[in-house]
Formats: C-alpha cells, structure tokens, sequence
C-alpha cells in the first residue's frame, strides 16, 4: 500500500469514533502494540527533542524500503507515533519525504499539528523524514 | 472575634478567564503555580493606562509623562509596603525573578574569589541554579547543595554542617514550585549572617499566599514575579539591603540609569534608577501596584487559610487513588501537589485531564534536580489559588480517575 | 497607479488617549519618539490575552497554556516576516532595546582583547553608549567616536579612516532620537564587514518610521522596543544573526534557556531560547505583533509619506519663530525636530506648551554627548506619528511662540 | 515676619490671578528678581539633584537667621525657587526645619509637588531644610 493509502486506512479506522476518548483509547491501543525499539538502539542520538516524553527512533533499510522502530516512556506519544510509523514505514524513502500529513488533522489530532506542541509530533515527522532524506542520499 | 472569611462565588467573578471553556468543559485552572489569573479590576489598570496616560517615565515636563511617573512610583510604594520594606529605592523593578536572581549573580562576580562557597537548596528552580553555575564558573566559587529528604525537607543540621567562613552566600526559594514546601528561611539568614553569608531568597512561589515581612527577615534580597500574584506577565522586582545595592554594580547599561554621560567617562544614578536602565515595563509596573491592592482587599492571611483547606482537601481525595503517589509531604507546605501514579507516565494524565477541561503541569517544572533525587522523569503537579474551589478539586479527582482507567 | 493614502480621521479614533484633554485642552502628543500611543486593536489584544488563554507558555501540556504559546510564537513569526528576517530563531524576545544591546555588548567579553577598538557614532543613545563603555572596562578594548557635523550627520570620510583591522564592532543608531537624523547605515555595514567588523544598528527610533529588511541590510545585530511602535511596555526583540547567535554565550541563566540542568553541569537550549530566560512578557510579545499587524495594515510607506509631509510643514512653521533655531537638519530625516530658542531654557518653554496641552519633551534626550556638542543644556523636542496632524502642528507654533512672549 | 506670615503673604498675592498663565508670568517676574548667588557659590556641591534644570542654592548665617541666595539657568525654576526662599531666607534653621510647605499647594503649583516632578521643587524644599539642620547643628 502507498502511505496515501495507508492514511487513508487510518482516516476510516478513526472516522468511527464519536468523541475524543473513544480516539484516545484507539491510539493507546495502538501505542501498546507498537513494534518495539531493540534495546541497543535507545541512545541519545535516536532522542528526539522537543517532546516532554522521551521518543527514540531508528530507522533501517530492507532493500529500498525504509523500516522505523520506536518506543516513548508515555502511552499516548507512543499511540503518535505508532500512528506516524504505520503510516510511514516500509516505504521508500523518496516517498516519505514527499508525503504529507494532513491525515493527523482529519483523524482529530490537529491540536497536536502546531509546532510549538508539548508533545513534539511534528518534530516526530520532521526526524522521521531526515531519516528519509539521509537514507535517500545512501541509496544513490 | 470575626474571622474574615472568602467569598469565593464574588472572587470567580472577578477573573473572566474563570467562566471559559477548555474542549466543551468549564476550565478548571490547577496550574497557578506556573501563573496565575488576572482579575478584571487589574485588567482595568491596565486598559485605563493605555488609554489615558500611556507616556515615558522620569524627566518628562509634560503631564502625561509626570501622570505615568506617580503611577509607576505609587505602584513601587506599595510594593514597598507591602513586603514591608524599609526604602522605596530598595524595591528595583526588573522584567522578573529571572532577571531579579542573574542581576545579583552578575554583580557578585566581583566579590567572590576562588574557592569561596555558595550554598544552594536542592530543591530549587532552574532560574535560581544556573545563575550561580555561571557565576561559579567566572569566578571559581564552589557550589555546595544542601541535601533534602524523602518528604521534599532541606536536611537543617546538614546546612549548618556546611556553612563555613568560606560560605559568601546562600540562596534558597520560600516555597519550591515543584513541592510546595515552605522553606525554614528564617533560620537560613540568621546562621548564614553569623558567618557573614548574604542571603537571597527566591520568593517567586511563596508571593502570592505568605506575605513576607522582609525587614523582619533580615534578608539581604528577596526576588518576586508579578504574573505569579494576579499581576502581569514581563515584571517583578529584586528587594535589596541598601547597603547592598550600594555595593553591586549596575547591570545594564543605558538611559536612566546614568548621571553623565560623555564618551571619557560615565557616572551612574542614585537608587533605584542605577539597576533600572531603559524605558522599563511602565504599564506592568503600575499593574503589579494594582495586583497587590487586589489581593490586600482580600486579606493574604484568609487567602492563604483558604488555600490550606483547598490543599488538605485535595490531598486526602486525591491518595484515595490507589497507586498515587505525592511527592512533597513536608510538614510546612503550601498550594501545590505534584504527584505521579505508577506506571503512568506524567504526560498522559495532563493530556487526559486537559480534554476534560482540566489545566494541570506535567514535566519537571524548572526543577530537574528534584525529578534526578526522586528519579521520575517529572510530576504532575496541581497548584491552587483563592480563587479555586472544592468541586474543582472533585472534577480533578474525577479526571485523574479517568485517566487512570485509561491509561493503565 | 493609485498611492494609498492616509486616513487620519478614522485613525484617530483607534487612540482613545488622543481623544483626552491635558489642562483643560484637547491633548497634543508630541513625544513620539519616546513612547508612542497604542490603538484601541492592541489594547483588545491584551484585554482578550487576559480575559481567555493568560497562561505559562512553553512546556505546557493543558489548552490555555498550548494557546498562549502559539500566540506568542505567532507573533515571533510576524516579527521575523516584518523585518524580512531569515529565520525566526533569530528573533530574541528581550524587555526592550536597552536589553537586548546589553545581552550583545555582555556577550562580547569573551571576544575581545585588550587593543581591539569598536567604533561608535557621535549621537548615540546612552543605551547604546553606556554598555559598551562597560564592555571596554571589561576587556581592554577602546571605544572610539565617528565624529558628527553641524547638521547632525556623521562624517563618514572619517569612518572609513577609523575602520582598521583593529575594528571588531561597529554601533550606531538607524535613526537619531535627538536629532531625526537617518544614518547611511548600509554604507557603515558594507564598510565593517570589509574589515571583518560586526555591526549593531539600534533600530529603536527607526523602526516606527521605516521598514528595515535586515536579510537586505546584512547586518548583524539589529535592536527594537515594541513601546515606539504602537505596542506596549516591556517588551522588544534583539534580531542577531544565526552564526553570531550560536556563538554568543548565553545572557541570563534561568529556566527556558537550558535542556538539562543538574548542580554539576547545565547544557543550553537551542535557539532562540537559549537568550529567553524564565518566564518572558508573554502578554506583550504578543501585542507587539498585533502592533505590527496594526502598523503594516495602514502601511509603513505610508506613514512614512504622511509623516515626512508633517516634519516639513513643521520645520517650516517652526523656522518662521524669531530666535528658533534646529538641531539637527540632515539631508536625510524623520519624525523629530529638536529646537532651542536663543536666551531661553528648554525646559521652561516644554512647561508652558505642557499648560496648552501640548507634549513635548525637553532636556538631553538621553544623548548628552550630542548635547556636549553643541553646548547646550537639552532641546525642545517634538516628534511627529502619523496620528499627528497638521493642526497639531499649528497648536505647537502658537504655544511655542507664547511661550516666548511669556519667557523673554 | 514669621514664615507662615510670609506664607500668607504669597497665598494671597496669588489669589488675585485668574488664570494659570498670570501665575506663571507672575513667577517669572520672580524669578527675574531673584537675589543672585555670587559667581563663586555655583559650585557643584551647590547644585541640587533632581532637576530638570541647574539650580544652585548658597546658604549663610547672618547672625542667627539663615540666609539664602540661588540662581537657575531656566526662568520658571527660578521663580519657584524664588517663592521658597521669600518663604524660608532670613529665618532661624529651628523654624524653617519645623515650616511646612502646604502654601505650594494653595498657590496652585500643586502639580509640581510631587517628589517624581521633573522641576525639582521637592528636591529643592529638602535642600533648604538640610542647610537649616546643618548650620542649627553648628548654632548650638
Ligand atoms: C535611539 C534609541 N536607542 C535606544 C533607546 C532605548 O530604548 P528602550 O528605553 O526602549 O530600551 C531609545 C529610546 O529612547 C532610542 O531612541
Ligand atoms: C520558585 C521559582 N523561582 C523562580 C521562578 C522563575 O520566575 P520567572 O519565570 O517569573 O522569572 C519560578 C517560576 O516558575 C519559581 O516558581
């Protein structure tokens, strides 16, 4: 599936709820099932800043595709970013740089689109496409 | 003896944030430790200096400009007053506590040599740490930590262990933010001066429910922000002895402050003007003033009576939550309760209770030490003012409990 | 081609403070260039600030405080677009422009040895003279003066001779407040750089006046306060460049400015915070952007039109008084006119106009040097806002000249 | 004639004038009468903080009674220091240190009495008081 496809995916599965909490329950449901981080790859260097829980990323690349990992210390940054990486891993990473992410404003989550955000979900889809960019640079 | 109590039903509706909605909810402000609410008789000072006598202040001839200087001078009297404070000239007007604490820090670089000691509290607030590493680090002084217990209480035989000849200060906050205990200043002055260590304490949290007696203290500074006291954000003030802000230097450079200038040479103003360069913050000034006549028409004593019950309430209700945890339980305490519930991650829980209306702080609150001694990664902290109420209590009860089902 | 232009009367009546009388007169607001008036649009903005979303920004989970937050970022961002400046952590919130010079000129002691020389203009602003004195008591370094001429303009063939490899810094004011006069600021930049000098433009007094595309300009720090442009006390912005900001050490130590704190060691945050300790004037960074708002809806090319129209009519008027003479009459001027009348004091004519309603400010405008220059105790200054109008402008003539019958 | 005398004296010499503008020419014409300080008595040490304008005042004792002379560079400054020392020269310091300076107010110079004005009258009365101190310390 293309991420278009999969936000589109995502947009439906949310479209469902009739209030916050029924979302909110959805995506710590989604943060509790997240593929963890291995261990080894918690450092400092996969921190991202700029959220006031702690959120590691890595990323790998399997063939042309970009695989990412995370893990957070608090259930409901780790259902955001359980929700950026279904929509975003396992692609190319010419494809993660193009894509946007207008779908987190219709599954209800705008509050958390502006930069100045505590929970720092826009510096989550800023590192998850530097990876993208860095990776792109290593395929060529 | 009638004992003046609050009118808690008149008070709410002097602050119009109160009547707001947060996400369909009636907002619930637990959060006044950060800031609190203005009252619209504050407001209304404000509003009425833009519009009638909005001017620069001291040697302007024209009516406007002498109209804002009495503003801005009867606002630094009241201050004065309230905090019972000898001078008016040692009430210097700065942008906050921030600036308050880094002007005396800066200007201690002189005074102190390689190896002097300042001792600092655990449990203090960034704003009160980093100035004196900076210092430190220009200067060579050694930082000493007076340790704290399990209950957020400075150990007191460990601080008297450490004062020495060699101590040159001591700072410390009233009330620390993040827990709520009222620190035992009195004691912390009067050994630090018998072993001639100046004093600053960090009034910042403690302002707005305990009305310091300065001259009582005998404290050598004593820092306030106005935008924690119903006053405007952008101001506060440092209290200094006269005889110490004879000695410091001045901190900033510019208009005001200066008796001359020429390129050779420039000699510097009286106080208070010699710490108060540049056009200050007039309007806030004058708001402060204000603020403060607010909360006296109120009675610091009934407010802070108030606030005790609010917070013995709101303790009892919120440890009939199984797993909760409160982090400072010292024996004098005052309007905060920072708390965590195992296995919830602080974050959680403020995103939780906001969708329910409910304004808590969630992280470390400026006070990284305090989380590193406990080693939590921070708190939820609730934090009351005279304006808060039982069913407020309730409804974060109420919140905390639906999170918790949520969350875990 | 159409040419907006102004209309006076509906702006007016955005200042509620034009419409009060001074003495039994309509007032007369003649001191601009010390603080200017606030539109009733700005005094809504910190009314609504207040009344709905007043609240500790930064770090904070809950609504009110994610609100306030945007808010004042928002206003950074028109900031940063005003000003055509490249990124908008390079806009640093201070309390004003005497701060944010004084973050620079404290910043500064790090790199500079004894011998090194900075250069500044002969009618500077104290706010612009007094820190850097203190700098060079600081390092050693030697301040030296780009000197003036009668007219009020820097003699730049002697610039260009001080410039040297010697030169580390190069400060002076966009637009004089004593004296109107607009410097030849792009030429002192180009000029510094070419011998490796940094250069601060303190934009106080321009900035209501003229639009100043930095990115264009090159410079490297450039200063403002919100309260000369239509916006409100206690606030302003130091723009640096982001090279230059990254390797100034930070100003004030305090919560914000950090990433990690622990009583060993403090790690900075990332611009801009780094230079925004503690809790910053939240309120009135983000009134100074509805000042913005306000100023660019009308248009500063505008203004400036309208202004240079009124400073001409002025001028002309003034000089039909016998004895007036003006102190600064550069080729290239804005908005004030300082005058004297020969045997009279300045400070008794700005008392009797002030009985007329009229505001002017009298006295050494915080530039005594310029003051020395001329041998003169001060001026009379009137300086002109585009809310000023023509019959204004008559009012002040009539009041000067009956000042004169009554004073000789 | 005692101070409060002269007090009165003054209150009703200005009761006769309408209108700001007579009180001011009035104090003008005071002020371009004043008993001049003698050159080598502008001194700094004479000069009075506070004002917007330079006022030196000189004081002397003329057997017990206290004498002063001053001068100003701007002519309003000068007639209210004028005013003050009609009030307080030629008095003995135990008087003028007990006089009170409320005929200000009545003579409609109320907006220069506050101790922020840019005029310096406060500044001024406090100097005058600080002369009688100092030279009724040297009487005894
Ligand atoms: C040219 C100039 N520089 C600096 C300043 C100081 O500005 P502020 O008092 O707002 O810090 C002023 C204000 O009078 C000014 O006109
Ligand atoms: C104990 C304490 N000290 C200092 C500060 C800093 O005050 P401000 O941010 O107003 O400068 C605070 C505010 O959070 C505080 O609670």
């Amino acid at each position: 599936m293309t991420i278009k496809e999969i936000q589109e995916d995502i947009i439906d599965e949310f479209s469902m709820f009739d209030d916050w909490m029924q979302r909110y329950e959805y995506m710590i449901e989604l943060g509790k099932s997240l593929p963890l981080i291995e261990e080894q790859y918690k450092t400092d260097d996969n921190l991202i800043k700029g959220c006031q829980s702690k959120v590691w990323v890595h990323a790998e690349l399997d063939g042309d595709k970009l695989v990412f990992t995370a893990d957070s210390d608090a259930i409901i940054t780790k259902g955001i970013i359980a929700i950026l990486i279904r929509a975003f891993s396992n692609q190319k990473p010419q494809d993660i740089i193009d894509a946007d992410t207008e779908f987190i404003d219709e599954i209800g989550l705008k509050e958390h689109l502006s930069p100045t955000r505590a929970n720092g979900l826009v510096s989550m889809v800023k590192q998850l496409k530097l990876y993208a960019i860095a990776y792109q640079t290593q395929l060529k | 003896m009638v004992t003046k109590t609050l009118d808690i039903q008149k008070i709410r509706k002097d602050f119009p944030i109160l009547q707001r909605e947060v996400n369909g909810k009636p907002l619930v402000y637990l959060d006044n430790a950060a800031t609190s609410q203005t009252p619209q008789q504050v407001i209304d000072v404000i509003v009425d200096y833009y519009q009638r006598y909005n001017a620069n202040i001291h040697r302007g001839v024209h009516t406007l400009s002498q109209e804002a200087t009495d503003a801005y001078e009867a606002a630094r009297h009241k201050i004065q007053k309230h905090f019972n404070i000898a001078h008016s000239h040692e009430v210097i007007f700065t942008s906050g506590t921030t600036q308050s604490i880094n002007l005396v820090a800066t200007g201690f670089t002189s005074f102190l040599e390689e190896g002097d000691e300042i001792l600092v509290s655990a449990m203090e607030h960034h704003s009160n740490i980093v100035p004196w590493q900076m210092l430190c680090e220009r200067t060579g002084a050694i930082l000493r930590v007076i340790p704290m217990n399990l209950d957020g209480e400075l150990v007191m035989e460990a601080f008297h262990k450490l004062l020495s000849n060699k101590t040159k200060l001591v700072f410390c906050n009233h009330v620390s933010n993040a827990l709520g205990t009222i620190n035992p200043i009195k004691e912390i002055i009067d050994a630090a001066h018998k072993v001639g260590a100046a004093v600053l304490i960090d009034g910042a949290q403690a302002a707005a429910h305990i009305k310091a007696d300065l001259q009582a203290l005998d404290v050598d500074f004593y820092t306030v922000s106005a935008h924690k006291m119903c006053g405007p954000t952008g101001v506060g003030i440092l209290y200094g002895k006269e005889e110490w802000l004879k000695k410091l230097p001045p901190y900033q450079g510019g208009g005001e402050m200066i008796a001359e200038v020429t390129f050779e040479k420039t000699t510097y103003a009286d106080l208070p003007h010699k710490f108060e360069a540049g056009t200050p913050n007039i309007c806030g000034g004058i708001a402060f003033g204000a603020a403060l006549d607010y909360m006296n028409g109120i009675g610091l004593d009934v407010i802070a009576r108030y606030e005790d019950e609010l917070v013995q309430y709101a303790t009892e209700q919120l440890l009939t939550i199984k797993g909760l945890k409160i982090y400072g339980t010292a024996a004098h305490k005052t309007s905060v309760i920072s708390f965590n519930i195992e296995g919830i991650h602080p974050y959680d829980i403020g995103t939780i209770v906001d969708k329910l209306g409910i304004a808590v702080r969630t992280g470390h609150h400026c006070a990284q030490p305090i989380m590193d001694f406990y080693e939590i990664p921070g708190t939820v902290r609730a934090s009351f003012s005279f304006y808060n109420t039982k069913e407020e209590v309730d409804k974060l009860v109420e919140g905390v409990k639906r999170a918790k089902d949520m969350l875990l």
